[in-house]
């Protein structure tokens, strides 16, 4: 089964991104495909390459990478959002792509399901 | 974008719970319906709790320094957005009729729009 | 000395109003700003709780915040006096201490 | 065709379960998750409501979030099931379209 | 810092409504804690609606990916933070005891955390 | 009179930030003092250089910016609340400066109110 992701607050404040990723991952491991990831809202802010949590806490930036980098997951970061909160090609993260809100519907229309995560 | 001559149509709902200019998620849903127009879609929009201030009459946010954006409600049926419902307990429990509100709407019971969110294929809320 | 108490979440949606209500003493002045604003428009299901509340606590509202949602200050509870910035500003000057019901 | 329903906040704290709660169908799929997995446990003042509402709907609360809050599996509202991430992604797969109640 | 030796000694008091792990304030107002214990002031903590979920026993966030922060809660006395208050209707509303805490706490009542409330010349509450 | 200010929420994503902004220019008008500005947990997000709201929208950082400006209001943001969310020296609006947490116990200290807005 094919999934959308969608990603509505930043990491750290809330666990709203570590639940996306926690379902992501298992999404994965159970066979299921993931359409796309995509980052709304503050959700924009896990994009950010500049985080650095202290070191014995978890890296949310580092978790969605690795998922991009072992499945190939699309992770793409709303363009509006994004240069409304200084989430800009500059400080993007590598694993990351910026394109339009349009691929957020898109989502909704090709995913078999969306699933949200927001505050 | 290829996507938008795919030939699927689903039903697409926006559930608003929030109210406007506290938090930015009225403004940003409009951005994702507006957006939504263009796929061709079976959008609806539905204010219920909190989300039925968003289309209240009379909102004028200069003062705290922000964006009116709540004429954009009126202009949804220019984009062939025109499935808006609204919450009859949501209205009623906040004082508020059908003549508080900018645009026009279907006003539902909670029970009506229930059973409408279960007939949608994607549904965002905020 | 009195407290001023500061709410900014809607009563429908969460409990920080009645938190506030529940902890704040007799003579302190509670203002209800940003999405709060709306717990002081009359004729909502809450209205007379919000009435009680003004004879117990000087219950202040912003009213740009008002005016931003569009909600029309004649139809504020009876009790519930309207403020601006500048009026916020004297609010916290002149009680004790300031607590943000967050 | 059923739904799932997820929340994700605390009932003590916000509306989000209640409003969810009045709109899912009977037969519909609720979970838990993150903050709203207190609206599980035995002996809170809204447990009868969660009781009755586990008659309605099929009501699963999000393991890993239970034991992040110390809150014991073996004190749930009965008719509420535990699942771990991968049964969150199985719920998601065999119900219609998931409504997240933010 | 000279602010350190400066005398002064407010009554300061975190006052915690939110339960830990669905957002970060929890963890982040412990770090305004410890912090304020190397000011000297007169620092309390209370635990109120919400807020005594996060002295509760047996936290265990692993699997959600999170940092266990609950033990820091017992170290606050190594601090001389050792005014930790909760409110009695908070623990009842949600079916808990002084036995489910992880950490020797005085149990007020509303109306006595309420009073003590009033004492306070800085209040930050997350 | 001495205010101290605790801005708790990035900008855009909830009004504390303009709320915090509005008392703060509000303040200043009536003669009193500001003491600082701190910004805490996701309001640290305020201080991004990078933000480009849109152009018929306020711009929230301009706005902070413009008071320590005209007023020379001390504006600082939390070093490792900084660091967890990826604002540093790197992306920093001027007008802003990182410091430590005890800058805002220092303000409660100093401060004649200490006045927080968040979510």
């Amino acid at each position: 089964m094919k999934f959308g992701i969608l990603v509505n607050e930043g990491p750290y404040n809330h666990q709203a991104s570590d639940t996306a990723y926690q379902f992501t991952k298992a999404a994965l491991e159970n066979g299921h495909e993931i359409f796309r990831v995509f980052f709304y809202y503050d959700g924009v802010n896990n994009a950010t390459s500049l985080g650095q949590p202290p070191s014995d806490d978890r890296n949310v930036t580092k978790n969605w990478q690795k998922l991009a980098e072992d499945h190939k997951v699309d992770l793409v970061v709303c363009v509006a959002a994004g240069l409304r909160r200084g989430i800009v090609d500059g400080n993007l993260a590598p694993g990351f792509r910026i394109s339009g809100l349009g691929q957020l519907i898109e989502a909704g229309i090709q995913a078999d399901r969306v699933v949200a995560f927001g505050d | 974008m290829d996507e938008m001559e795919s030939g699927v149509v689903k039903k697409f709902m926006f559930i608003n719970r929030k109210p406007p200019h506290g938090t930015v998620y009225a403004l940003e849903v409009l951005e994702m319906v507006l957006i939504s127009a263009a796929f061709d879609q079976d959008v609806h929009l539905a204010f219920i709790d909190d989300g039925v201030y968003q289309i209240k009459k009379g909102q004028a946010p200069a003062e705290i320094g922000c964006k009116n954006f709540s004429p954009t409600y009126r202009a949804l049926d220019g984009y062939d957005i025109e499935k808006l419902y609204v919450e009859a307990e949501g209205l009623a429990e906040r004082g508020l009729t059908e003549d508080d509100l900018l645009v026009p709407v279907e006003v539902l019971s909670r029970a009506e729009l229930g059973k409408l969110m279960g007939e949608m294929d994607v549904i965002l809320t905020a | 000395m009195t407290m001023l108490h500061t709410v900014n979440k809607s009563p429908f949606e969460r409990n920080n109003l009645d938190s506030c209500l529940g902890h704040a003493q007799p003579g302190d002045a509670i203002l209800l700003i940003e999405d709060a604003v709306y717990a002081a428009m009359g004729g909502t299901n809450i209205a007379g709780k919000i009435a009680d509340a003004a004879k117990t606590f000087r219950l202040h509202v912003l009213g740009p915040d008002l005016k931003a949602r569009g909600c029309d200050p004649a139809n504020l509870v009876a009790g519930v006096t309207v403020v601006d910035y500048g009026g916020f500003v004297e609010l916290a000057a002149q009680n004790k201490a300031v607590n943000a019901w967050l």
